[in-house]
């Protein structure tokens, strides 16, 4: 369990000679599960760096409280402010801060080292293997490319034995494809890490790929906090507004893809698809996009699309486009958001409670987002 | 009213300064003075400073400048000289004999030195080496010198401690008052210490030069270069 | 106010001032052309250029004057056309004294310079290139401001360097009270004399204060700079 | 007309006392329109600001002839290179590069003043409105933010009367609000430009908001060249293999979106959609995904999906995926491409030459993108 | 091979080599420490500590060495001690020749050095601390290896600096062949000789093959640092 409760004032005092001093204010408290990823998702500016630099230790904020499995790493009001080194918070950089002097076998040893003899944790060995960077080792960070570094610096964190991992978007350097390359090392880690995990981005994919717990963050205040998949099922956040917005789903593989399409298992229904999540009983979340939903009120036939799935409209709420809505629709006990416009609406004459097919199509879903985000069952 | 520029040798200077007020007060105008190593000196006027008067420490340098036509040979004079003496430290009275065959070395303890002019350039040295020569001390005592950049170093050397025994002039000796004489040199030991003094060739016709010259060098001055330990040429 | 000080010792002090104001003036331009020379330059001399302008650091600063007084006094291969030609004498001038400065100091203000030069991003100068700067106005718009606080690093140094200048000075220029007796030769006039060791103490105090005054200004600045460069 | 062919290799040393040799081989020809915007598009490393180096003159290449309108910048064979400041290429840069010591006004100056006199172009006041950074003109560029940098960096070199404007990936140091946010005034830039613009991008969202002509480049070398529209049409190219591939429809706003739905049309048919186009006349490019298109061979009814096409099934092409395919649909003389699965394929038995219908939500589109393409009519 | 030189003249080679070593040798450590709290310290007398580094570049070397006798000398506060408990005595030693040197090259490689330090990035420091380093384990495994080209264009400065100081050495040890004489002794005796000039030339010539020797060295371990640090 980590609990963050954390105040802090930046004054900007803006240009010289100019009596405008506008500056930004931190105050948010959340906790974060024990163990798995709690994403920070919000957008640039609004404080995410902040809140991991008050609990790795790097900044000393005016006010608040950092406690790790009830151990207090700060408490201004007690007057306890541990410093980072004695924190034992293993942090990833956006820009990966590898040691230039060092080569990446050392880098990866320098936590290590330091680490205390009775700490838990994987080895190096099971680390290079987890991050595939056997061949580097010897290699110097200068040489590596952008997406080797950012696993180099993964594996550094993780070997110093941290209590807590704290990453603060470590894909965002990296450019579409290099994302690609280590999201699916990022996935593996989380399932490999004791620890709990406190990751800030602002791509809604790493999120779906990672993240259990969400904190939704806005100028400085934490809007909405809870389980990712509750987050994203609500249409009352700025995150609904998104084009991409729509319900994660938890699936569990039902079929073996031997060459033929995947089977997905959630609770009322089966999704079939196009990805290659892995053998029967592996888990894997999907983001079911909204837009990609259509819904009829009659069974349609001749059609391509393979997923037709029995549901009741709950509810119907506005969508932040003023000619959409979304609805909610109840498939057994989980709930799929479909975006349609106004004038669909009133042409099928939806109403709450009335049953609809919801049409989705096997190709909609995002391969690359799948892949990191299958666990191993 | 510019007064005529003096190139004078450093050790000159208390007294210079004094016999330049002097000479200012009788309503000419005041002197300028430089004063630096007689070497740097004269190497300077050989590349055209403007002086006026030279007045150096020692014969050679003014050899030099003569030898490159650069003086009024007829003016050059030697009218003050200087006598070598051996220093301690005030605190330290011990005399010293200094004849023939004296052992210095003795005096100097295990570690000791003796502080003075640089013999390969700095007059007090070379005068220094004549008479510890003489004495038959040089090739023991040679090793042991602490040679210092002007006769000043030197004695600061002396005044501070550093070394117990110290080879200046009789003037620097007179106006320091963390030394004491120790002994003084013979006369003969090396020899005489004498300061000449000429007009340089630019100066020739320079009416004021050549009156502060003859004060400079003339009667006049001479109770000044006594107060302040020169000895008055015979 | 004379603090104590005679007359003589006042004119040392802005003596000190003017040599060491003129000497930096004279050496920035032809630092920052070497400086430039030396970051930016690839040509076969670039080592040697490097050790010459280190020169008058590793020789000691007598030498560098009786060098100077070889070349630049009236008989000397630069100093003779000088004299006959211009009537430029420069030995034994305040001109000199500044001279003489300068190339003491010239190796640390070259040195900051270069520094300052190093940190100019290259792309900038790109940039500049494509919205039509010819190389000079380049310079002039773009590279000159940016390498600034290096010139003011190089400028404050010197500055410093320039008040404590002795060796060079002396045996260069001389000794002369009013033209060339700047503080470090009228603190070495005080040794000189008996007792003056209490003069010499109240002149390099001087010297100091001139010293610090000078780096406080240079750090005022430089905050100033790195805000007007937005580096704040 | 932008001629331009380029040799010019980039040796590696590799790491020290290393024996290999590897390096870096660009060898492209191409030529860009002489009006619009020609993007190159291409993974990280395949050589894009390389290209944009030695046409503006910052490089000089191997070999190779860069020539603008008949009048040659470059040509190795004929020893001709002109300088970068005699070539007037407007670049801007990725990290904006605007000079910190000068005001953005003066910024802005810095290339107008070196113009030549009888260069014409937009004047200043013109630029500062089209790029709506007049209340920034007396500010330092060090407290802009980064929208704001590259908008300034975009009216430099516009206001610098160019022959040819350079960008290279004048967004990819934003975030994708900031992004967004400069996105529009690129769109204006584009329309207000009388000169040709070489765009350089990694992101797919700005070819489809901006570039008429598309260089498509892999590893140093041209994979394809041709219209934005039929590169995407083509499914045998890389890009395909993208899951957001489809065709770019050059559409035209029918109906003025008062309150309701935009209906805009292209050759051969009309689209429902929930965007706001502007009005009617407005042109319009829209991506239509293929994994958004549906197909069915009968006509479905009671579907919340609006947009219910007829079209013929042209031809069936792989897509990649194993499991999925490309069909091409004739919809009038315009070409979609639509990505089902070889399952539904066979389900459907969809044989080329079969008479189908296309079923395409209107809440499908991009809207940011959708409202930086619209170009007034 | 003795390139015409007497015996007495390389004696003053090697001392002069010994010196400039040693005194580099001694000045690095606070030098390092200096510059880091002057680049990273928050203290009020930050400023007058700066000036004070400066004060040997500022008053002239002379002046310093004056200044060291008073300290170092065996009747000065902290030579007596020195003296009296440790058997320790600078003046008239090679040690006290590297001392001197020392504190007359001390502004330069403080410079430098912290130079270097200011181009370190912090973020890496954070790094390590996040990592379980502790102040002293991150300085020297982390801060230190980066600051590295800084200190060593300090080291390079000095030495040649080293090679070339005169006033205060003269002034606090004297010159003794064999234990204090270094090269720019011998070479101002050898100009104060009249007919010296040769020799001081020739010396000079040494003096600077020296130092750019020294320079290259440097230049090729920057080259090669560079490329450690993946700056190349
Ligand atoms: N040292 C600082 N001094 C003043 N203001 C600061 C400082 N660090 C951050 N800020 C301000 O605090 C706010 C939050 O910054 P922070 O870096 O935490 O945002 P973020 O959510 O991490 O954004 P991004 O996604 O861009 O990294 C910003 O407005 C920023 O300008
Ligand atoms: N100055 C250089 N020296 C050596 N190799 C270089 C140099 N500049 C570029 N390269 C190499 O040339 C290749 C192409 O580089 P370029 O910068 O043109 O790619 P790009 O397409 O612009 O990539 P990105 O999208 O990352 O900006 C890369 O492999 C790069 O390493
Ligand atoms: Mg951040
Ligand atoms: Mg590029």
């Amino acid at each position: 369990m980590v609990e963050v409760a954390l105040r802090h004032r930046f004054d900007h005092p803006g240009a010289w000679r100019s009596s405008r001093r506008d500056g930004f204010t931190l105050d948010v408290a959340f906790a974060a599960p024990p163990r798995g990823v709690t994403a920070l998702f919000g957008p640039s500016g609004c404080g995410k760096s902040t809140i991991l630099a008050a609990v790795a230790g790097l900044l000393r904020p005016q006010s608040g409280r950092v406690a790790l499995d009830g151990a207090v790493l700060l408490d201004t009001a007690a007057g306890i402010c541990l410093p980072p080194e004695r924190r034992r918070c293993g942090v990833v950089f956006q820009d990966a801060r590898l040691f230039p002097h060092l080569s990446v076998e050392t880098n990866l040893r320098y936590g290590l080292r330091r680490a205390p003899r009775d700490a838990e944790g994987p080895g190096f060995e099971e680390v290079v293997a987890l991050l595939g960077i056997g061949h580097l080792l010897a290699r110097r960070p200068a040489g590596l490319s952008g997406g080797e570094r950012q696993r180099v610096a993964l594996g550094r964190a993780l070997l110093a034995r941290p209590r807590l991992l704290l990453m603060d978007e470590p894909l965002a350097a990296l450019d579409a494809a290099r994302r690609t390359e280590v999201l699916p090392f990022l996935a593996r880690l989380r399932d490999a890490a004791r620890q709990p995990i406190l990751y800030v981005t602002h791509a809604l994919e790493e999120v779906d790929a990672l993240a259990d717990h969400l904190v939704l963050l806005e100028a400085g205040r934490v809007l909405a906090e809870g389980a990712a998949t509750e987050i994203a099922a609500r249409t009352d956040l700025p995150l609904a507004s998104r084009r991409d917005a729509g319900v994660l789903l938890d699936c569990t593989v039902l079929a073996a893809p031997g060459g033929g399409l995947a089977r997905l298992g959630f609770p009322g229904g089966e999704l079939v698809t196009t990805l290659h999540p892995g053998a029967p009983g592996t888990r894997l979340r999907v983001r079911l996009r909204a837009r990609d939903v259509a819904v009829a009120v009659a069974e349609p036939h001749g059609i391509s699309t393979q997923n037709v799935l029995r549901a009741t409209l709950a509810t119907i709420t506005p969508a932040g486009e003023p000619l959409e809505v979304f609805l909610r629709l109840d498939v057994g006990p989980s709930q799929v958001l479909a975006r349609i416009t106004r004038d669909s609406l009133e042409r099928l004459a939806l109403r709450p409670g009335m049953p609809v097919w919801a049409l989705v199509k096997a190709v909609t879903f995002d391969h690359r987002v799948a892949a990191a985000a299958a666990a191993p069952p | 009213q510019e007064g005529p520029t003096v190139f004078a040798a450093a050790s000159l200077t208390d007294a210079l300064r004094v016999l330049g007020q002097q000479w200012a007060a009788r309503g000419n105008p005041a002197p300028r003075f430089s004063f630096a190593a007689s070497s740097a000196l004269a190497r300077q006027i050989e590349q055209g400073a403007p002086a006026d008067l030279f007045m150096s420490a020692d014969e050679p340098w003014m050899d030099y400048v003569q030898q490159r036509n650069l003086i009024v040979t007829a003016t050059r004079v030697s009218p003050i000289g200087n006598a070598l003496v051996l220093v301690a430290p005030a605190n330290d009275a011990r005399p010293v004999a200094l004849a023939r065959g004296t052992d210095l070395l003795a005096l100097l303890g295990p570690n000791g030195r003796i502080a003075t002019g640089d013999p390969a350039h700095v007059p007090v040295g070379r005068y220094a080496q004549a008479a510890l020569t003489w004495m038959g001390q040089w090739d023991a005592v040679a090793p042991r010198l602490a040679r210092a950049d002007n006769v000043r170093a030197a004695l600061l050397l002396v005044e501070r401690g550093e070394a117990p025994f110290g080879i200046v002039y009789a003037t620097d000796a007179a106006i320091s008052p963390g030394v004491r004489v120790a002994g003084t040199f013979p006369a003969e030991s090396h020899t005489a210490i004498t300061y000449p003094f000429a007009l340089t060739r630019r100066a020739e016709g320079n009416a004021r030069a050549r009156a502060l010259f003859a004060f400079l060098a003339g009667l006049e001055a001479q109770p000044v270069w006594q107060r302040f330990g020169f000895r008055l040429a015979q | 106010m004379t603090l104590g000080l005679a007359a003589e010792e006042w004119q040392a002090v802005r003596l000190s001032l003017e040599v060491a104001t003129r000497s930096v003036a004279v050496s920035l331009v032809p630092a920052i052309a070497i400086a430039w020379l030396l970051a930016r330059g690839r040509f076969p001399g670039r080592m040697l250029l490097d050790a010459l302008v280190h020169l008058p650091l590793v020789v000691p600063p007598v030498v560098v004057g009786w060098g100077l007084l070889m070349l630049f006094g009236i008989r000397g291969p630069i100093g003779a056309p000088l004299h006959d030609w211009f009537g430029i004498r420069l030995v034994f001038t305040t001109e000199g004294a500044a001279l003489a400065t300068a190339v003491m100091s010239f190796p640390l203000i070259v040195r900051a310079v270069r520094l300052g030069l190093e940190a100019v991003d290259p792309g900038l100068e790109a940039a500049a290139r494509t919205l039509g700067a010819g190389p000079i106005d380049r310079f002039l718009t773009v590279t000159l401001p940016l390498m600034s606080p290096g010139i003011l690093a190089g400028t404050v140094t010197a500055f410093a360097a320039g008040l404590g200048e002795f060796g060079a000075v002396i045996t260069f220029v001389s000794n002369i009270p009013g033209e060339t007796q700047t503080l470090p030769l009228a603190i070495y006039s005080a040794t000189q004399t008996a007792g003056g060791e209490a003069t010499a103490a109240r002149l390099a105090g001087i010297s100091f204060a001139l010293a610090v005054a000078g780096l406080l200004l240079a750090e005022l600045l430089a905050r100033r700079m790195h805000r007007w460069l937005g580096r704040a």
